[in-house]
């Protein structure tokens, strides 16, 4: 089976254009792939009116800060954006739409997407203006909102060991949202911080199968972190 | 992303009696900002597993000297060690936790705590919505939440008032109201002043609130 | 903390009861808890009126077919039988009330009713006899099956290692139905091929952590391997 | 539990004959019984991955010698290698492979196949219900189906029917039937006959159907 490895120019020419949706890995800094991200932000004219699904907004000019700053993106799903300010007001000016959800069914809808289930029955948030013009049902004489799955053209997500087939391993709390994204859309590049012969993660303890995976490519050092050394 | 915070004197009460609700063996989770510091302030006797909703159970103390690009980090972002016996996993796992009733107590902080236990903590319109995160499904699942707060905001008007002003977190839900000068807890659907801090007064306590707020009949001695 | 370890006998007289409902992990052999299964099937009388979620329902004389053969289950949910013909004849029979689901489907309601979800969509078996009775409901113009979540009073699963704070590990193709099932439950009992000191598994290796588990028994040698060596 | 079969003449026509269908890198499921020999056929140089229901992706060749206590098996209950690169995981990720798409091809057994794809392979009403398993699953989402079958039944009569009299596994999901005497492949909504093979003639082949098999203007040669 020929390896999935490209770099990274090759993997987001292929799998991402302008106006798609896109999932983005990462809670804070973990899990983002910042090397993809920076590639899409310094081809502003290319990649934009993205819709993107990620957790948190990070910081103004890092990751998906970097997108929003730059206007590439029409609309934001997420579950806390408390981090960047510089996107709070854009979203307060109604410059970029911004979809709220709490985080646990965030990730269920995601995880939804990817496992063929259109839909679920949830409770969560019923009783706040979260639940305001939802659909609602009722079942066993209880009242549920109606959540839908949340299916995208593309995820990018970034892992900490992954084979030449794609398989991928995630250290500490770095794997958040990246195994339900990478099962939810269409094409999935991973951007692994280390590459590792197939074999050699243990078949158990893979967290993410290569099945999933289109491509792919490697970090490169954080230009963040550059700057910070420098 | 990082939620740092200098602690003052009110934050120290608040913490030493907070860490008094803790029980032995409890899975726990901790809310940005004050509820974060509480494992300075429990005993070493004490053995529980603290919950990160992004994606551990079992974080330990902070690192030294930890960057934000450390492999583990707290909800809030901070580098921590994990304890011995500590997992680790995704965020569908993580709120599969939550929402399966698992966690025994949820600290959090608050804008605003309702005298019927509702909580709102996620958004004032217009002037700051940070996101949910989290905080409804542990609000609104936890066997037992506890908010801990400043008795007064900072136009010195009481953190706990007779109904929330702005958009619900979770209704009805707080269990437990901790500040530097009283404690609260819900008694027959409402929070109730059920102990006073020794360096104030029922009158002093009760002086913010424009309504009445139910006081136990016999008052617990405060524990810190 | 203390440890989770109990013997079988303690375990059992703990978390299970007649008349509860009860989740078995396994498919085939892996994964199947046949210690704890033996010592129901050795107290037919203090343990019956069972209803029993199972993958597959054993041959009949081993496992969960032991319970079967002495009628300590009134209703099986399950996905296949096809390999207990004393089984199939007590269902036709009307002996026994049986359930079948598709297999996926199966695993998704368990995981349903272990995430705090009541119900979700399908389309799977809407065009056959599955369909036949169940509710439905139409979402932007396709047809669903409303497919609810199953939640079970106890759990008895079987890991290949698990520490003194109940945390799980899977070798091969033994997790199958058990994570979900861990999850499902108001108490799990874990019988442990190899129970571990707490520490030893990875943390980002654990299947299922442990704060799902009640109580962990030690895996006796088998009954059957032992006939077989005898 | 296993269901091991031993292989006969037609058996080894129709798994030769499948194998021709099978291309590089596809994921793919095998059914129980048929199906699960064909990796015995396939050329070496051929890279696929074999997904089991139970839990893997990359089933290798079966174990000498092993039990149904070995650690892996395939969803027949066979003890398998795993080839290099293979995942384990759980029934719930297994489905999410299955539901999502994920399975290039599947290849089944059948009681019945109807001219228009319809599946019938889990339940002989008042005989024999096996259930359903992952058949429907993985025959309603795989981006093909292809079923391996004798022509005919014990009972000498053809096992592709105008008409399923069974209960379906799936409707309309058959893309291909190989049978030891010709290949059927579902063009315009009908299983069309687009292949003989060398020993039968197509009067022979057509012979058991009550019905009229579409046959394709021009066939393929028989490959193997």
């Amino acid at each position: 089976m020929p390896h999935k490895i490209k770099n990274i120019a090759e993997a987001v020419t292929a799998y991402i254009r302008s106006g798609q949706s896109m999932m983005v890995g990462g809670f804070g800094r973990g899990g983002v792939p910042f090397s993809i991200i920076d590639y899409l932000a310094d081809h502003p004219e290319q990649y934009k009116g993205l819709i993107l699904y990620k957790n948190d907004a990070n910081e103004p000019d890092l990751g998906i800060g970097r997108l929003l700053k730059n206007r590439q993106v029409k609309h934001l799903y997420t579950t806390h954006i408390g981090l960047n300010p510089a996107f709070i007001a854009q979203m307060n000016a109604g410059e970029i739409a911004c979809t709220l959800t709490p985080q646990g069914i965030f990730a269920e809808k995601i995880r939804a997407g990817g496992a063929g289930i259109p839909a679920f029955l949830s409770d969560i948030g019923l009783h706040t203006s979260y639940a305001k013009g939802k659909e609602k049902m009722t079942l066993d004489g209880q009242n549920y909102i109606l959540e839908r799955a949340y299916h995208a053209d593309v995820a990018i997500i970034c892992a900490d060991m992954v084979d030449q087939k794609g398989n991928c391993w995630w250290q500490g709390s770095n794997r958040n949202m990246c195994v339900a994204m990478g099962t939810a859309c269409d094409h999935v590049i991973v951007e692994a911080k280390e590459i590792v012969d197939t074999g050699r993660l243990q078949p158990e303890n893979i967290h993410l199968p290569g099945v999933f995976v289109s491509a792919v490519v490697r970090a490169e050092p954080r230009r963040h972190q550059q700057e910070a050394a420098a | 992303m990082s939620f740092h915070r200098q602690m003052t004197g009110k934050d120290e009460i608040i913490l030493r009696r907070a860490a008094q609700e803790v029980q032995q063996g409890q899975t726990i989770n901790l809310g940005i900002g004050l509820p974060t510091m509480l494992p300075i302030f429990l005993p070493a006797t004490i053995d529980v597993m603290f919950h990160a909703e992004n994606g551990c159970l079992g974080m330990g103390k902070p690192v030294d000297n930890g960057t934000p690009d450390y492999p583990v980090i707290d909800a809030g972002g901070r580098a921590c060690h994990l304890v011995s016996g500590a997992a680790c996993f995704d965020s569908v796992l993580s709120f599969t936790i939550v929402r399966g009733g698992r966690l025994d107590l949820v600290i959090l902080g608050a804008f605003e705590v309702a005298i019927n236990g509702d909580l709102a903590n996620w958004t004032i319109p217009g002037k700051s919505t940070p996101g949910m995160g989290g905080g409804m499904e542990v609000a609104q699942k936890a066997k037992r939440v506890m908010v801990l707060s400043h008795h007064l905001d900072k136009n010195g008007r009481a953190k706990l008032a007779e109904k929330c002003s702005l958009p619900l977190t979770a209704p009805g839900c707080v269990d437990t109201l901790i500040t530097e000068q009283a404690v609260f807890r819900r008694q027959n659907g409402r929070l109730t002043l059920v102990s006073l801090h020794p360096d104030t007064t029922l009158e002093i306590a009760t002086s913010p609130f424009d309504f009445k707020v139910p006081v136990a009949q016999k008052l617990e001695t405060w524990r810190a």
